[in-house]
């Protein structure tokens, strides 16, 4: 592979490469607003400015500062090269910390804040703000302008999800160009020039598509900001955990940002994954973690009289044990869910082939979505390959799942998940089994129609495995707390296994996915380091 | 019996109790504020009682009387391992002798109740004439009975430090012990030579001793040191306080003693200082003395290089103020004795326990002994 | 004066043979400072062994330091040694100054030794009245707290607490000084000049006193160099060991001050170099404010290590980033270690501070003079008698905070 | 300041003096433990460098680095009374590993010592008191090691069981969790991440969560799996 | 080399006890006489009748807290998060907010819906006053924190702390930023949704 | 006194009501103090008990450092793991009545020393009476704060919580400070008579 040196270092690159991509290979950061890996090169904020020293530099003449003789004086520069549009060459010199490029650097970081506003203090870009950054790292001096800056168009809504702040904006056109290139959807556009450039939609339309939210994360700066996470937190104070996304069957790579104080989520963020999302998410897959603290199950429920009531999980635990007992066992069916992690579905499929000696399995799974080209997969379950390989053969369908029951061939059920396809008058019949015992995180129609509801976690308050649509298995780390006394589905399948005197001994994670078939993906697939 | 003595007995030991009572208290209060003053600060002033609207704070002397009232009703705590019958026994060993000791102490003349508003001269005392002197118990053995009661103090703290069932309490019983019964033996040493000059142990002789010649301070100087050094030490106050040594010992013999047990300790070191103060101005300081004033009233006519000068300035008092102005007198020397005593207790550090002890037998017995011996010799002079 | 039982040694083989008593002092002894405990065996009054155990105060000094920015160590870093907060807050100042390498404007170099000479003449002012205060003299110590007030009115107008300040940064101090600052340290010298007389006079030639501080606790040179003593107890042995002197910093070269030293290294002479350092601290002090000019910047001129004047963070944008910066982030020093020492109260008070080039502190280790001069205090306690032990104690000056930190 | 004591130390000792430095003017220098009482020795002896005034004895907990380097250093500072001089003499131990005692050279050593035990459980050999100094017997585990959690008490006594004694709400029990801005433990399974790109830098955590990060993570399955869709 | 200290020798005036002694009694009973029987201002007590008589704390002292307003009342307070970053002691939990929809600020600016500060954990370093960029918390009330029986009284919320004034008795504070209508908060008075 | 009560006719007798507020009199001005000083606010009461602030000045000057003959425990500085048994056995010998004043906030909730060696407050250990805020508390706060124990110890009842809502402090300081109150200047500031 051709190489060319970057600050004394060799850098390999493809042929064609930029210098910057090159470098961004490498982990080598040269500092830019506007060039983003996964769009085309714009080459307009000037901050990936680079000297490329050759044998004959194109001079420039400038006007230098003498500060002896206090007065101007003739002088010559280097013609300095956009890292960004450069292609690398072999052999090639670069340097981005010479004293030239230092000046261009802290130049265009000084042009880039001469009119940007007093906004960090409520701004929720601060603390992963490249402005603020960039000015660590570069200028490090004060504002030299005495003047007013000029004034722009603050907090226009642009569509359900983004507000765009015009004095913020550094006209990198990332968004721009995200939406054209990525999207397909030219809604936003840039007007004017110089001092009153803006960012506007196209006329008659909003910022409305499915992949809205992303355009906050492509802006470098808080010009940008998403009306969800804002003002709910402080991104110096969030923590962030590898995951993959729940909300599809393309199992985007992402990042779960939580504050570790209150053990809440705020915000899931694309992780970059070549293979499968390159730099992207959906707004869909997004805002799933709305569901992590919304319409939860915390404590343990059984139907009495009709109604589910409120109990501790141990009461529910031995209640749901002391229901099934009175159903043979080869009578319960169990319902696994595509919503789960395949460890999840392991464990309740190992209960019910191993211990209750029954066949009787089914899969719950939402019925699907729009999908599209992009992202989006048609179906909106996450793990319906995981559910199936961890099940060892082929489920039915809850469908099927009814006709037995009413059939009589089922007589109890254990249900995973409150996902499925079926609503809650479509489920009405399940109520004929004699025992329904449920494992959900939340409301739903499976829980609903259950004898007893026993509280589990949802994905990111566990580690765990999705196989995705491609066959992709993805593991994935706990991030917050469960809430107290709620354990994962795969634990919790342990916990009423033993309160019905069945013992299954997985000890913890490790021990499941070494159980787990070994041609299942996850054992031997543990989460590369990200 | 007769009324006479019953009832003058019973006024005497009421004016006694009284002062000792009334001047714990007041010392207590006078330490805290005198201490205050020395040190830039105000001291304690601001409990006040609400009376008709208004609000009474007596400079503070309200302070002491809050201390004993909340001291009685303090729970009193007997550490389970103490030795119960000691324990409760020893602040009383050490608080009633301290008080008993008043019984012998002069603080006025004889006095002629049936005279009580006629000039006095010792003409008019006639054979009916009924007089009571102003103390309790004129015992022929006087300083004898001080040294013998007040002795039994020690014993106090020796018992307390014994019975606390505490290490701290412990060496605070024996430092204590040590310490008073080594300065017992200082203290009857240094008034051999008093007794020699005042040629009797009455008490009230020592005073009419010294009304006639001079104050013992001048007669017997090295006297007087080193009983104020040894009465002091007596005290166990700074900077004799090794016993208690607080930043040593943390509260020494009564370490383990609270409520009004702990009282009568407090109390008891307050009384001990009044009798310890009583016995100096009456050994040395001439007692109810007041110069010029004799049983007919003021005579400020004295003599020098032969000579008598201002021959008739008399002024001639009635017997009852003249006895006034004696008992007055006496409080006042009291007071004052008292308050150089404070003074000394805010100014100086603290001895260290063998130091206090070579001090007693190596300077001040040897010093108690070479003022006998020339008091001795000073007598034989005199004599011959 | 020797001791009793030095006369019965002849007589010694007719005693009986007893146990030594096991005497436990402390933690909450009135003369312990309420964090030390000692565990004596005493033959009847006189030390026969002595086991210090300090740790009573243990807080974690160290611990603490590593999960802030560096910023966030002044607190911890005050209530080390909390008789004179401002030199430990100089001290670390100085530590971190050095590791990025900066030095900071005279100016604020004159204010650190006009604050950090007042904390020392407080410092000494506590230790030496306390001192007396446990030998029962209770009346020079409340004229020192009274004297000690009035420099606390001095430090509490600058710096807004009255002795923990905060007030240190990295690359200058919180606030400039205030237009009164300079009279009112000349207001105060003489006061304290007048106090020390007062306390001289009541005990410095008081044979009581001498008889309690004379020969006690006596300290011997070479040990005291090998067990790692500085401060007044290493000049009281008479070594001449001032870390001003030695390795002037924050411009104490300019100064024209002595360093006490003592004769014995007893008791006494430690009283004596504390008064004496006061005396010198006083002259310091002089010298500083004549020579402190009266304007001129007080920090260093870099936003990346000191906070933007406040109307640069309430009205430019870059202002407010380098606001942001430093509090969300905190100030990064460059990867390194450094090991820094200062004259503080006690001593040799060396900050040796590890940074791995984020906001946090890596290691910060405190080296706690008083930590390491009370190892010592066995040695000098070791055939006293209990009542020495307050004194000797006294005088070593043990401080809870930097001892156990 | 007459001699350089690192090249003293170099020119005595030579290729046992594994590295020097003199960082900001602090000179270094590190010796391997099995040296290290022989070099204190030295120091004190030579009659160049006469290091007669002990400083101090402390450590620091690299978790880090193992097993490339062993975990803690364990730093030496004397200096001079005479000369005037200070040096660092700096060891690595590794968990568990015993180090020659000092308080045969300097007496001084036996406190400091004591307390690096206490802190870092390094153990000295030959030691003559080597107990727990600053915290209590009962006390289990060395707190300035980094992955000893800083909020992990281990009371003597009972707390008293009476309400309004935990942090008053709004302030959880996790109250100050964000500004123990390093969770070591997190840290140490590799799990402690910040959000802000700056931030992650300074703790360490070089590019992991900025855009420039493009490690592919999961790959494709073969597709004989059973039971796929 | 240093200055040995005036170690006094052992001389028959210090041997005799007494006269250094009176000398030291003379030291205090001049502090006695002039305290006792001089007028106030000339007697040397210092001594100040707290509660009755107070002295004013320093203009740098660091009091108890107090959140500025702004000119319609509000406080000044955005709700950044600063202060409680630099808190040494995490004695500051602040909740954001958003403003209501029909607030001019909606949209724009957050507010802090619940802003409380544990004084009884409160060091008072004045780390919080120096991270404020909006100058919206402040510690120059010239007024310490007083005691109480329970710890739920030191707890100070937003109600609280507005409610201080400072020691100059207003509630303004100098940061000129963030005001409706001033020249330098032009974006709302833009035509603008949010 | 529950015998004393019986004794003189009960819970609401008149000469018990009498006696009780003598008592709680008498209490309020004889502070014996146990001053368990650790730490830091070791200086401060040091400079409470001293000549400017004067703590004498209420009765509560004399310190015993024998906790039988004490009435308050001041529980002054950082409480360590190490120090709690010392602590909690410190109360216990104390005699009846008894009162602890937390001293600073490390007393009185551990303040900033978050971490393994600390005590969160010697209210984890020993029950607490007067919380005094500040690290270390000014004089004037102390002063507050033995006022309001007085206050307490006044009104009867040894462990009763006084209910002032929080939002009534910081009116309640402003009124301290500024109604019919004198403001004095130390004595360097009247030489200077500047403040």
């Amino acid at each position: 592979m051709p190489t060319f040196k970057l600050n004394d270092k060799e850098i390999p690159f493809e042929p064609g490469e930029t210098i910057i991509r090159a470098a961004w290979k490498q982990g080598i950061e040269i500092p830019h607003y506007c060039w983003h890996p996964g769009l085309s090169v714009a080459a307009n904020c000037r901050m990936c400015l680079v000297e490329v020293k050759s044998q004959r530099p194109m001079m420039l003449p400038i006007l230098k500062w003498d500060a002896e003789k206090q007065d101007y004086v003739e002088d010559t520069k280097p013609k300095l090269a956009p890292a960004c549009q450069q292609a690398a060459a072999e052999g090639m010199e670069v340097s981005s910390t010479s004293d030239q490029v230092k000046q261009a650097q802290a130049s265009v970081q000084e042009f880039l804040l001469l009119n940007h506003p007093v906004d960090c203090p409520i701004c929720d870009q601060a603390g992963e703000c490249k402005l603020q950054d960039y000015w660590l790292d570069h200028q490090k001096t004060l504002k030299r302008k005495q003047t007013e800056p000029v004034h722009k168009v603050k907090g226009v809504r642009f569509g359900p999800t983004i507000v765009y702040d015009g004095e913020r904006c550094v006209m990198c056109t990332r968004c721009i160009r995200f939406n054209d290139e990525i999207v397909g959807d030219p809604v936003l556009d840039m007007r004017e020039r110089g001092n009153t450039n803006e960012i506007v939609l196209s006329p008659g339309r909003q910022l409305d598509h499915k992949y809205s939210l992303m355009n906050e994360h492509v802006c470098p700066v808080g010009a940008l900001t998403s009306r969800d996470f804002r003002f709910k937190a402080r991104v110096w104070f969030l923590k962030a955990q590898t995951s993959v996304c729940s909300g599809c069957a393309t199992g985007c790579n992402m990042f779960v940002d939580y504050d570790p104080r209150d053990q809440h989520v705020y915000r899931l963020r694309p992780r970059d994954n070549e293979a499968v999302n390159k730099h992207w998410m959906c707004d869909d897959g997004m805002l799933s973690y709305h569901r992590y603290h919304q319409e939860r199950i915390v404590t343990g429920r059984v139907r009495t009289n009709g109604h589910l009531a409120d109990v501790k999980i141990d009461v529910a635990m031995r209640e749901a044990a002391a229901l099934l007992a009175t159903v043979e066992k080869s009578k319960i069916g169990v319902v696994l869910s595509a919503q789960h992690s395949s460890e999840d579905n392991f464990v309740l499929a190992k209960l019910a082939r191993e211990k209750f000696g029954t066949d009787k399995l089914y899969l719950a799974a939402l019925p699907g979505w729009d999908g599209d080209k992009i992202l989006r997969h048609n179906d909106n379950n996450p793990n319906r390959a995981g559910a199936t390989l961890a099940a060892g053969g082929p489920l039915r369908t809850v469908k099927d799942l009814l006709a037995d029951v009413a059939s009589g061939a089922v007589e109890g059920v254990i249900a995973l998940g409150w996902a499925s396809a079926e609503d809650a008058v479509a489920l009405a019949p399940l109520s004929r089994a004699k025992v329904v015992v449920s494992l959900s995180s939340n409301e739903g129609a499976l829980p609903n129609t259950a004898t007893v509801v026993l509280p589990v976690a949802v994905h990111v308050e566990m580690s765990g495995t999705f196989v995705n649509a491609k066959g992709m298995a993805q593991p994935f780390k706990k991030a917050i707390q469960a809430p107290p006394g709620v354990k994962s589905a795969w634990e919790t399948t342990l916990d009423l296994a033993r309160a019905m005197g069945l013992g299954i001994d997985f000890a913890k994670l490790d021990d499941v996915r070494r159980a787990m078939p070994a041609n299942t993906p996850a054992a031997s697939n543990p989460g590369a380091p990200v | 019996m007769d009324s006479f003595l019953l009832l003058s007995t019973a006024a005497k030991i009421g004016f006694a109790l009284a002062i000792i009572f009334s001047f714990a208290p007041v010392l207590i209060w006078a330490e805290r504020r005198q201490s205050a003053m020395m040190q830039d600060r105000v001291g304690p002033v601001r409990a006040n009682i609400k009376l008709f609207g208004i609000n009474i704070t007596l400079f503070g002397l309200l302070h002491p009387l809050a201390d004993a009232l909340k001291l009685i009703f303090k729970e009193d705590f007997v550490p389970p391992k103490a030795d119960k019958f000691l324990h409760a026994l020893a602040p009383i060993i050490s608080l009633v002798p301290a008080i008993s000791v008043f019984a012998v102490i002069p603080f006025g003349d004889v006095f002629y109740p049936e005279l009580w508003n006629q000039h006095f001269s010792m003409d008019l005392v006639g054979p009916a004439t009924r007089g009571t002197p102003l103390q309790i118990a004129s015992l022929n053995v006087g300083i004898l009975f001080i040294f013998g009661i007040a002795g039994t103090g020690v014993v106090g703290a020796a018992i307390a430090g014994y019975s606390s069932n505490n290490k701290y309490s412990l060496l605070g019983g024996i430092r204590a012990a040590g310490q008073m019964v080594s300065y017992e033996v200082t203290l009857g040493m240094s008034l051999v030579g008093c007794f020699m000059v005042y040629d009797s142990l009455l008490l009230e002789d020592m005073v009419h001793w010294q009304m006639a010649h001079m104050w013992g301070v001048m007669a017997q100087p090295i006297a007087f040191f080193v009983f104020f050094t040894a009465a002091i030490a007596e005290t166990k106050r700074i900077p004799f306080d090794v016993p208690e040594g607080e930043s040593e010992i943390v509260g020494g013999y009564f370490t383990e003693y609270s409520g009004m047990k702990f009282g009568m300790f407090f109390m008891g070191e307050f009384v001990e200082v009044v009798t310890s103060s009583a016995i100096l101005i009456t050994l040395f300081f001439g007692g109810y003395h007041m110069p010029f004033l004799n049983a007919g009233g003021w005579d400020f006519s004295f003599q020098a290089f032969g000579h008598v000068y201002l021959e008739n300035a008399q002024i001639a008092l009635q017997h009852w103020g003249v006895t006034l102005i004696e008992v007055v007198t006496w409080v006042l020397k009291l007071s004052l004795m008292i308050w150089f005593q404070l003074m000394i207790r805010w100014s100086l550090p603290r001895f260290r326990y063998d130091q206090i002890m070579a001090l007693c037998w190596k300077v001040l017995l040897p010093l108690s002994l070479l003022n006998i011996l020339i008091t001795g010799l000073v007598i034989i002079w005199n004599n011959s | 004066m020797e001791r009793i039982e030095e006369e019965l040694e002849d007589e010694s083989a007719l005693e009986l043979p007893t146990e030594p008593m096991r005497l436990n002092m402390g933690p909450s002894h009135p003369a312990m400072h309420g964090t030390i405990r000692m565990v004596l065996d005493l033959d009847g009054e006189i030390i026969k062994d002595v086991d210090i155990q300090p740790g009573y105060l243990h807080r974690g000094f160290e611990k603490s330091c590593e999960r802030g920015t560096w910023a966030q160590v002044y607190p911890y870093a005050d209530r080390l040694n909390y008789v004179s907060p401002m030199l430990n807050n100089v001290g670390f100042s100085l530590a971190v100054e050095k590791l990025i390498g900066i030095t900071v404007p005279e100016r604020c170099a004159y204010y650190r030794v006009i604050l950090g000479e007042l904390a020392r003449i407080a410092d000494h002012l506590t230790c030496n009245g306390a001192g007396a205060m446990e030998l029962g003299a209770f009346t020079p110590f409340l004229w020192f707290l009274k004297v000690r007030d009035w420099i606390w009115d001095i430090l509490e107008r600058e710096t807004g607490a009255r002795m923990t300040h905060s007030f240190g940064r990295i690359g200058g101090m919180a606030k400039p000084p205030t237009e009164t600052l300079k009279q009112d340290v000349l207001d105060i010298l003489p006061q304290v000049e007048k106090v020390l007389l007062e306390a001289e006079g009541m005990l410095l030639r008081n044979r009581i006193f001498i008889d309690r501080t004379q020969g006690i606790g006596i300290l011997k040179k070479d040990l005291a160099i090998e067990m790692g003593v500085t401060g007044a107890m290493l000049r009281s042995t008479g070594v001449d060991y001032d870390v001003r002197k030695a390795h002037p910093y924050s411009l104490y070269e300019r100064f024209d001050f002595e360093v006490p030293i003592g004769h014995d290294g007893d008791n006494y002479d430690r009283f004596l170099v504390r008064t004496e350092e006061m005396r010198q601290s006083m002259r310091i002090l002089e010298q500083a404010v004549a020579q402190m000019p009266d304007d001129g910047p007080i920090n260093v001129e870099d936003v990346r290590i000191m906070m933007p004047p406040k109307d640069q963070v309430y009205n430019t944008i870059e202002g407010t980033i380098a606001h942001f910066k430093l509090v969300m982030e905190g100030l990064k020093p460059p990867v390194g270690e450094v090991y820094s020492y200062t004259e503080a109260g006690n001593g040799d008070m060396g900050f040796y501070i590890v940074s791995d080039g984020s906001g946090t502190p890596y290691r910060v280790r405190c080296r706690p003079p008083c930590f390491i001069n009370l190892a010592i205090c066995r040695d000098m306690l070791l055939d006293e008698m209990i009542a020495d032990i307050v004194p000797t104690f006294g005088s070593v000056n043990m401080i809870g905070g930097e001892c156990d930190r | 300041m007459s001699v350089a004591v690192l090249a003293r130390l170099q020119a005595e000792f030579g290729a046992k003096i594994l590295e020097t430095s003199s960082f900001r003017g602090d000179d270094e220098a590190i010796v391997a433990p099995s040296d290290w009482a022989a070099v204190a020795a030295f120091l004190r002896a030579d009659s160049e460098l006469v290091m007669d005034h002990f400083i101090d004895i402390t450590a620091i907990d690299y978790p880090e680095r193992t097993p490339q380097l062993p975990r803690f250093d364990v730093v030496l500072l004397v200096r001079s009374m005479s000369k005037n001089h200070r040096v660092r003499l700096k060891t690595r131990v590794q968990d568990g590993e015993e180090l020659d005692t000092l308080v045969p050279v300097w007496r001084g050593a036996n406190w400091t010592e004591r307390e690096v035990f206490d802190m870092f459980g390094i153990r000295f050999r030959g030691h003559p008191d080597m107990r727990r100094i600053l915290l209590y017997e009962e006390f289990v585990g060395y707190p300035l090691r980094k992955d000893y959690p800083i909020d992990k008490t281990q009371p003597l006594i009972e707390y008293r069981k009476e309400d309004n004694l935990e942090k008053l709400p709004p302030f959880g029990p996790t109250e100050g969790q964000p500004w123990n801005r390093i969770d070591w433990q997190a840290r140490l399974e590799g799990r402690d991440m910040q959000v802000s790109p700056a931030i992650a830098v300074q703790q360490g955590q070089k590019h992991a969560l900025s855009e420039s990060s493009a490690r592919a993570e999961g790959k494709p399955l073969p597709d004989e799996i059973p039971g796929k869709n | 080399m240093g200055k040995l200290v005036n170690k006094p020798k052992y001389t028959m005036m210090e041997r005799a006890y007494l006269p250094e002694i009176a000398r030291g009694l003379g030291v205090s009973m001049r502090h006695f006489f002039k305290n006792t029987f001089s007028r106030r201002s000339k007697s040397e007590i210092v001594t100040v009748n707290y509660p009755e008589e107070k002295r004013i704390y320093p203009d740098r002292f660091r009091g108890v807290h107090r959140l500025t307003h702004r000119d319609d009342g509000s406080p000044r307070c955005v709700a950044c998060l600063c202060c409680s970053t630099a808190c040494p002691a995490q004695c500051i939990h602040i909740e954001p907010a958003e403003y209501d929809t029909s607030d001019p600020r909606y949209g724009y600016e957050r507010f802090p819906k619940v802003f409380v500060i544990d004084e009884l954990r409160c060091i008072f370093c004045g780390y919080c006053v120096e991270a404020c960029p909006c100058d919206a918390i402040r510690m120059d009330t010239g007024v310490h924190v007083p005691p109480s029986t329970d710890r739920a009284h030191f707890i100070f919320d937003k109600e609280v702390l507005m409610s201080i004034p400072g020691a100059d008795g207003t509630y303004e504070s100098e940061n000129p930023r963030h005001e409706p209508g001033d020249p330098s908060h032009p974006g709302l008075t833009r035509n603008h949704g949010h | 006194m529950g015998a004393l009560k019986t004794v003189m006719g009960g819970d609401a007798g008149f000469a018990t009501t009498k006696l009780d507020a003598l008592l709680n009199w008498a209490r309020k001005y004889s502070l014996f103090q146990y001053p368990f000083a650790t730490a830091c606010c070791g200086m401060e009461f040091f400079a409470v008990a001293g000549p400017r602030y004067d703590v004498a000045r209420f009765g509560a000057e004399a310190p015993r450092f024998s906790p039988r003959q004490s009435d308050v425990l001041w529980v002054v500085g950082t409480i360590s793991q190490r120090q709690a048994p010392a602590l909690k056995r410190i109360y216990e010998q104390m005699s009846d009545p008894k009162w602890v004043v937390a001293f600073g906030t490390c007393a009185s909730c551990g303040g900033f020393y978050d971490n393994y060696t600390t005590i969160p407050g010697a209210d984890k250990v020993i029950p607490v009476d007067i919380y005094i805020p500040g690290c270390p508390p000014r004089p004037e706060a102390v002063l507050d704060g033995l006022m309001l124990l007085m206050e307490k110890i006044e009104k009867g009842g040894n462990r009763e919580a006084m209910t002032v809502p929080p939002r009534e402090l910081p009116r309640l300081a402003q009124l301290r400070t500024r109604a019919d109150t004198t403001i004095v200047s130390d004595h360097i500031g009247k030489m200077k008579e500047d403040k």
